[in-house]
């Protein structure tokens, strides 16, 4: 298990390097100077010169990088261009909205895909499963922004139970910011519980159709207790690898929902620092990005490892073979 | 007393297609009915329509009696009760029939969970107790299915299923998948535990030695339909339906018999020559991550032969050499250097005196592979699919030509050419056996590797498709390499065999005196694991009558 | 199978007939030029002469509508067609070559484009070379290269370790014309499935895209930009929506169907049956 | 089985509706939505208008001000004294004013910041303003003596954009994020992204503010804007951004909506160097081709004063020259022709970010179509369109709206991104900036007017305006928009 752990986090380390070069790479050829848009077209030549030398932009690229990646290794990720401030304070303060909605998101994901799932593939084929299905479609098939609308529509302009939009933060007491939080999540949540409400769906399905399955059934099991004890389980370690990469998604995927919500997300963040030619501070966002992306999938392969303990040994579960 | 099961004008319909004619059977406590029949005959169907586990979709008439009391009208949620506790079931695939992320201990707690109020503490001591029972004693309860070899985990199964000593066990092909050695005990076990309990036993086997080690009564089933039935005594020449006599005698073929002439002239010169030759597993991980292989055997114990060493073998011109032994002794791997496919780490392999090119090139030796379903392109017709060897012939011979040879050596299988533009699952397991024949003969190679052609096939297919072969190869003048676990269908094709133990050939002469004086104590093991119904029966009146 | 299912899959796979022919349509003829505006006819309710009604410029929504399904099945097909293109081949390099080199490498090429937010590389796209038709479509296609190459590689390691793999083997054939000869013929019915759903979720993509103002330009009509186009007028004039927001649906709800019978009838479900 | 899977839901739902306070409303804070959150808090240091509509006569204060109409009135200096030469400055400073940090303003407050403002190196967005000043001294500590090098007739006007605003030394180091300033609000406390909110100064040297806590909220995707207001969130909207949705809110009692004008001369900018539009001709084929009353319904739906110069309509001086480049399609084919481009001609028609030029482009690209000319649309970012438009003068047509007030002399600047190089005009301006008296400024500068939009310099388009969407219970916001500004001071809630 140490070994299988070493191993991964190498690769892990590996990864991240590459992932920096690439990110600089990419985010350097971004036309547009940031001087320029901070003093906007009002501003004389030698001011731009000066933001320029002040930003550190007048340096060549290389110098560049390594000041960038030798900062990140002692925790200093550089000062955001256009706050001028410490880009973590600024990563810190949008983390304290993004995770926590992520969070919840993923909660909601997490209670509602699986029942949704054992449900359908319990009464599989039955009427349940096709209501099951179709609403799992359509939830898959709507536009995230327009879920987000019609939910906003619905539950803060028609009934008023949330706020349109907005986050004031967690001071004024954690129910203000969850309630704040809970329809952008639910938005999130909707796609991501259907696509894997449906995975899960197949996977219980494929499960009950294993030879053991059977065996649990022989043994007195009933069909639902023995999809609970003998199936869930079994189909979770598929679920897990997505359930992973959705919470990553869910972490900086959410550019539009908080843009629909008003949410000062991470996504956002990014977004505007785009626009904003704030180049720092897009290259070190992605980078905590695919850092965190990195190591969930990371946490979810040790997952798999402490879940299917074949993984661990590297023998490889059994294909079926029927036999004569 | 009271049969513990009556079954009375069972029927099984599926999307109205009967699949299992009405059959009637009387089981008494302690006796073993041994029910045997090709692939699809509707051996197993009477299995799970017992258990009322069919497959969704099919229809079930007809009374099941156990121990008195109707259980066909029970509703699945009663039935529930009956399975596991009054019924004990064990399946096939003792690789799949476990839940590979559960410890065996929990897993058969289960079932007293399941049946009896008790907590799990109780639950788990109770489990220990039936490990040992069924000989795991010594095996810690946490283990999980795949710590444990093919035979342990067989065991496993059987726990699970006389946990709570029911009065029914339904072992359906309980055996097939494991080695001779450890069918043998895991027979045993099964014997000795209905003996303890006064159980029932349903032995669900096509393996007729099993049925004549161990039946009382037996039913030979074609088509859904029983259509032999009697004392197990009936095999030794008191069979009457054509169909069931000639699954008797394709279960055990006459051995082949060494014409003089031929072993005359056996110092044929040497075609393969293999000297020294060393391959260990760890390069074959390798290679089986370069996909060429099928990997690790799965399912055996720890402690596996580190490799191949010291090989030494010659293989005249046109000679049909067996080679036997126990599963994950190292034959395919074997099989696999001979073909090129692997690299050695150690020793020369000589074609004709030169070196076997690795990978192969010149179609200069071919093969027929264990599983008729895998080893075609389910993509390619069959034209394409026997003609593919010749990618290996510079220059590559016109279309025509090649069209031309595929017919004819379809022709010579004993395939119609007319099925050339047909897909592979247009053809039966036994055809593409064939088929795959023809694709090794078509570059007139001169040195055939069948590793286990026939072993997944039934019985009557099994000898026409071996003879064929067999036949073919010596009028082509083409030597073989025949690999089978199987004894009998050894002996009756090669007049030389080799055995392999452990990664090394232990023993090497005539077929007849190799497994009639075994020198090698696997090779021992070898024969006496061996169930061949007409020794099993005469061993058994034997006995009968010394009683 | 039930027959509520069948008439469910049929229904699907009409829909998803129709709405090919709208945009084939779509592409030779519109009812009215999809660009012309008439600013004091705007956001007229729905007529028989604009059957969808008219958006804000006054144009034919309709006319829109078919133009932009040509344009927006167009972005979508293309960028699946990158994710096949590239991925498929990365796929089977890597599964040819398990556990070594070029299989790492395209691993972690497939994580580092995974750990990438879809979004934002599309932002970063644009950022570089300016939004359009052609960069919304690579930007889409990036994404669904590693989707590709990891579904083809899954699907190809079993076949690896096949008998007739041996049997090409013996016949002296090499990595790549194995992967090309037996292992992609069988892969396909997957692929066409994985095709399907992406190519919903390009469309969705699309409509993302089209929502921060990247994607397609005017005046080239696009479902997507329809609708981000008619988010705020919704209030007012709510049917300048419902004829793009429906095609959207609808064209994502019939392709998952498509998906879904495929499954089925190349037997890759998982289940009894 | 629906309410099996809705019910872990619904106890999420009720838990999050019970826990949460129930907002009651405060008649003496007041919550204004913007739609762009600053970038951080130093109006003397960046573009970014976004600062000033937070900050400006809120927190800071410069020498003047501009007032609710526009013109110019005392600010922290209560009075002033002009040379007759024009070219110094004496002002006298009000007394008792205070920084929030509890130190006094004086002159050399005003020194330091006008000379850090001027300084080489200085990173002032608007360093243009502070050009002429030679020397800034500090006579007393009320009196400041401000040396121009010439006459300027603009300074008491440049002293009160925002980026003239008067700091302290000893705060400036934390500015961007703590502003220490002199109004009559205080920086509470800034949520960012979400959030800035400012609280009433106590000790303000001159009218108090009436509420004492004022929270700015940033929200930049229109319907977000819509559903906030409509909510309720927001009470007030200056500068809203959609301008389809106001039948919503006009239709509604509970909202007022005020269209105000502002400085932004919307205009489409032409490069007056590029190929076939170097032509007078074609500029004014193009000018004629356009139908602003369309033009004006289309983009704004229907908001909006229509312009025929760079020029802002609400000022004394404007002239009306729209009939100059009145909608002529015919017209704009004949000039057309005669310039040689019957068959009209292809062109780049970039667009930056702002709904007025993306919809805007929209219909001009068709009404240009109407007369033969094809304009490729290209939509940019700002980042984009600084580069490659304003820097790069590498753009045939673009749309946009020059927000700063009386800003006509952009065009005396021949590298200018529109390119225009007319001597006469430039001789015009030097002469307008060298004069105090009020008549003949307005004389030169009506001039100034008539040539650019005879010369078609570009297509002027209308005037953006103010859209202010206020509850209607809110009262003293200013409608207009003379500077970026939302100045709090007077506003208040009606009982």
């Amino acid at each position: 298990m140490l070994i299988y752990a070493l191993r991964k986090a190498g690769l892990l380390l590996l990864s991240l390097t590459l992932s920096s070069l690439v990110i600089f790479a990419l985010i350097e050829v971004i036309p547009g100077d940031p001087a320029q848009f901070m003093l906007g077209i009002g501003a004389e030549e030698d001011s731009l010169a000066a933001l320029r030398q002040e930003l550190g932009l007048d340096q060549p690229a290389p110098q560049r990088y390594l000041a960038w990646i030798g900062g990140m290794l002692l925790g200093d990720f550089g000062l955001s261009y256009t706050y001028r401030i410490p880009v973590l304070d600024v990563v810190m303060e949008r983390l304290a909205v993004s995770l926590p909605l992520a969070g919840l998101a993923m909660a909601m994901v997490l209670v509602a895909a699986p029942v949704i799932a054992i449900i359908a593939a319990w009464r599989h084929g039955s009427t349940a499963d096709h209501v099951v299905g179709g609403m799992t479609q359509i939830g898959i098939a709507v536009p995230n922004f327009w879920l987000a609308i019609l939910l906003i529509h619905l539950f803060a302009l028609g009934l008023g139970w949330f706020p349109a939009g907005g986050f004031s933060g967690w001071h004024n007491g954690s129910g203000a910011g969850l309630r704040a939080l809970f329809l952008p999540a639910l938005a999130l949540a909707i796609p991501q519980i259907a696509i894997l409400a449906r995975i899960m769906r197949e996977e219980l399905i494929r499960a009950a159709d294993q030879d053991y399955f059977r065996t649990a059934r022989a043994k007195g099991l009933g069909p639902l207790e023995a999809l609970l004890r003998h199936a869930l389980r079994n189909a979770l370690l598929p679920v897990l690898t997505i359930a992973g990469m959705q919470f990553s998604f869910l972490l900086a995927g959410a550019i539009i929902v908080e843009n629909v919500f008003a949410l000062p997300g991470l996504g956002r963040l990014v977004f505007q620092a785009i626009a904003q030619r704030d180049l720092i501070m897009v290259e070190s966002v992605v980078m905590l990005l695919v850092f965190a992306v990195v190591v969930v999938s990371f946490l979810v392969e040790l997952a798999y490892g402490l879940a299917d303990p074949r993984v661990r040994t590297g023998v490889r579960p059994p294909r079926v073979r029927k036999g004569p | 007393m009271v049969a513990a099961l009556t079954l009375k004008g069972l029927t099984v319909t599926i999307a109205g297609q009967e699949v299992l004619a009405p059959l009637d059977l009387e089981l008494a406590r302690g006796k073993v009915l041994g029910i045997s029949g090709e692939s699809g005959a509707g051996k197993s169907m009477t299995a799970f329509a017992i258990m009322g586990l069919l497959p969704g979709g099919s229809v079930r008439r007809g009374q099941i009696t156990l121990d008195g009391e109707r259980i066909d009208t029970l509703s699945d949620q009663a039935m529930g009760r009956v399975r596991g506790r009054r019924i004990g079931m064990v399946f096939q695939e003792p690789m799949t029939a476990l839940n590979p992320l559960r410890a065996i201990g929990s897993q058969i707690a289960e079932v007293f969970r399941q049946h009896q109020r008790i907590n799990r503490v109780k639950a788990a001591r109770q489990a220990d107790a039936v490990l040992a029972r069924v000989g795991l004693g010594d095996i810690p309860s946490s283990r999980l299915p795949h710590e444990l070899s093919g035979g342990q985990r067989q065991r496993v199964v059987i726990a699970m299923a006389i946990a709570l000593k029911p009065g029914l066990l339904i072992a359906d092909e309980a055996t097939t998948a494991l080695d001779a050695t450890t069918q043998l005990e895991i027979l045993g076990l099964i014997q000795r535990l209905a003996r303890e309990d006064g159980m029932a036993v349903m032995l669900i086997t096509h393996d007729l030695g099993v049925i004549a080690r161990m039946a009382d009564d037996i039913i030979i089933m074609q088509d859904g339909k029983a259509v032999e039935r009697g004392s197990v005594a009936m095999l030794a020449g008191g069979l009457t339906h054509p169909h069931a006599i000639a699954l008797a005698e394709a279960a055990s073929p006459p051995a082949h018999k060494a014409d003089k002439s031929r072993a005359k002239t056996r110092p044929a010169p040497p075609l393969l020559k293999v000297e020294g030759l060393h391959y260990d597993w760890a390069s074959e991980t390798q290679s089986t991550a370069n996909g060429l292989s099928g990997g690790l055997p799965l399912g055996l114990p720890r402690g596996l032969p580190r490799g191949l060493r010291g090989i030494d073998l010659s293989i005249g011109e046109g000679e049909t050499l067996g080679l036997v032994g126990a599963s994950g002794c190292g034959k395919t791997t074997l099989a696999k250097l001979l073909l090129g496919l692997y690299a050695p780490d150690g020793g020369s392999i000589t074609l004709d005196g030169e070196n076997l090119p690795v990978p192969p090139r010149g179609g200069m030796v071919s093969a027929v592979f264990q599983d008729p379903y895998s080893s075609f392109n389910p993509r390619h017709r069959i034209l394409r699919l026997v003609t593919e060897p010749f990618h290996a012939v510079t220059p590559a011979p016109s279309g025509q030509h090649q069209g031309d040879a595929a017919a004819a050596m379809l022709e010579r299988v004993g395939i119609d050419p007319g099925m050339m533009e047909r897909r592979i699952h247009a053809a039966s397991g036994g055809q593409r056996q064939r088929i795959a024949f023809a694709r090794a003969l078509i570059t007139t190679p001169r040195l055939i590797v069948l590793d286990e052609p026939v072993s997944a096939l039934d019985a009557p297919i099994r000898v026409r498709v071996l003879a064929a072969m067999a036949e073919i190869a010596r009028e082509a003048g083409i030597a073989t390499l025949f690999i089978s676990h199987d004894l009998a269908v050894v002996r009756s094709v090669c007049p030389r065999v080799m055995v392999m133990a452990d990664g090394a050939l232990v023993e090497d002469g005539p077929t007849a005196d190799v497994f009639a004086n075994p020198r090698h104590p696997e090779t021992a093991r070898l024969v006496d694991a061996a169930l061949d119904w007409r020794d099993e029966i005469k061993t058994r009146l034997m006995r009968d009558e010394t009683k | 199978m039930s027959s509520f299912n069948t008439r469910l899959q049929r229904g699907g796979m009409v829909l998803a007939g129709c709405l090919a022919l709208f945009a084939l349509i779509g592409f030779f003829w519109t009812p009215y030029d999809p660009a012309a505006m008439a600013i004091n006819e705007r956001l007229n309710a729905p007529t028989a002469l604009h059957p969808f009604g008219t958006d804000h410029f006054g144009r034919d929504i309709l006319s829109m509508l078919m133009a932009g399904a040509y344009t927006t099945l167009a972005v979508a097909a293309l960028a699946v067609l990158i994710g096949v293109v590239i991925g498929v081949p990365l796929g089977l390099a890597g599964s040819a070559r398990k556990g070594r080199m070029p299989d790492e490498a395209i691993l972690r090429f497939n994580d580092l484009v995974f750990a990438f937010p879809a979004l934002l590389t599309a932002i970063l796209i644009t950022a570089r070379f300016g939004p359009g038709a052609v960069n919304a479509m690579i930007a889409i296609g990036i994404f669904n290269i590693p989707v590709f190459a990891r579904i083809s590689r899954a699907a190809a390691l079993p076949l690896w370790q096949q008998d007739f793999i041996l049997s090409a083997r013996l016949a002296g054939k090499g990595d790549a014309r194995i992967a090309l000869e037996h292992i992609l013929p069988n892969i396909v019915p997957l692929l066409l499935v994985q095709i399907a759903i992406q190519f919903s979720i390009a469309i969705l993509a699309e409509a993302g895209l089209a929502y921060i103002g990247l994607g397609v330009q005017p005046p080239q009509p696009s479902w997507g930009r329809m609708l981000a186009d008619g988010q705020t007028i919704v209030a007012i004039a709510p049917h300048v929506v419902y004829a793009p927001g429906l095609a959207i649906v609808l064209s994502v709800l019939s392709l998952n169907t498509l998906a879904e019978v495929m499954k089925q009838r190349f037997g890759l479900m998982g289940g009894r049956g | 089985m629906i309410t099996r899977i809705l019910s872990p839901l619904c106890l999420v739902l009720t838990a999050v509706l019970l826990v949460s306070p129930l907002m009651a409303a405060d008649r003496n804070s007041m919550t204004i939505g913007l739609q762009l959150e600053p970038p951080h808090l130093d109006p003397t240091s960046a573009a970014a208008g976004a600062i000033d509509q937070v900050l400006y006569a809120n927190v800071f204060e410069g020498l003047t001000r501009f007032a609710r109409d526009g013109s110019i009135i005392p600010g922290l200096a209560k009075s002033w004294v002009i040379s007759p030469d024009g070219a110094v400055y004496t002002f006298t400073l009000n007394e008792n004013v205070r920084f929030h940090d509890g130190s006094v303003m004086d002159a050399s407050d005003v020194k330091f910041s006008l000379d850090r403002a001027r300084a080489e190196g200085s990173t002032n967005a608007q360093k243009a303003l502070f050009a002429g000043i030679t020397s800034v001294e500090a006579t007393d500590s009320q009196t400041v003596r401000i040396t121009l090098d010439e006459a300027n007739g603009q300074f008491l006007f440049n002293m009160a954009w925002g980026d003239a605003v008067i700091v302290a030394e000893e705060s400036i180091g934390a500015i961007r994020t703590k502003p220490v300033g002199t109004g009559p609000f205080i920086m509470e406390r800034w949520q960012k992204g979400d959030r800035i909110i400012l609280s009433r100064n106590p000790d303000y040297w001159g009218e108090p503010a009436r509420l004492d806590q004022v929270t700015f909220r940033f929200i930049a995707d229109p319907n977000a804007a819509y559903a906030a207001i409509m909510a309720g969130d927001i009470d007030a909207f200056p500068g809203y951004p959609a301008p389809e949705t106001l039948p919503g809110f006009e239709s509604d009692p509970r909202f007022r909506v005020i269209a105000g004008s502002t400085e932004g001369e919307t205009i489409l900018a032409i490069n007056n160097q590029a190929g076939p539009l170097a032509d007078q001709r074609v500029r004014a084929a193009i000018a004629h081709a356009i139908d602003r009353s369309a033009l004006i319904d289309g983009a704004m739906f229907g908001y909006g004063v229509p312009i025929g110069t760079h020029f802002a309509p609400h000022h004394p001086d404007y002239l009306d020259l729209t009939q100059l480049s009145a909608y002529a399609p015919d017209k704009a084919k004949n000039l057309l022709a005669e310039a040689g481009y019957a068959n009209g001609f292809e062109t780049t028609l970039k667009l930056p970010p702002p709904s007025y030029a993306r919809r805007g482009g929209e219909i001009i690209q068709a009404q240009l179509a109407q007369v033969g000319i094809t304009a490729r649309i290209e939509t940019l970012e700002w980042a984009q369109w600084l580069e490659q438009v304003f820097r790069g003068k590498d753009y045939g047509l673009t749309i946009v709206s020059h927000t700063e007030p009386y800003d006509i002399g952009i065009y005396a600047r021949p590298d200018y991104y529109f390119q225009y190089d007319s001597p006469a005009f430039r001789d015009l301006i030097k002469t307008l900036s060298a004069t105090n008296d009020p008549a003949r400024r307005r004389d030169l500068v009506q001039s100034a007017q008539r040539m650019i939009a005879e010369d078609n310099v570009n297509a002027f388009l209308f005037q953006l305006p103010q859209i202010n969407v206020i509850n209607a219970g809110v009262m003293g916001m200013w409608e207009n928009a003379p500077t970026q500004a939302t100045d709090m001071t007077a506003v208040y809630w009606q009982d």
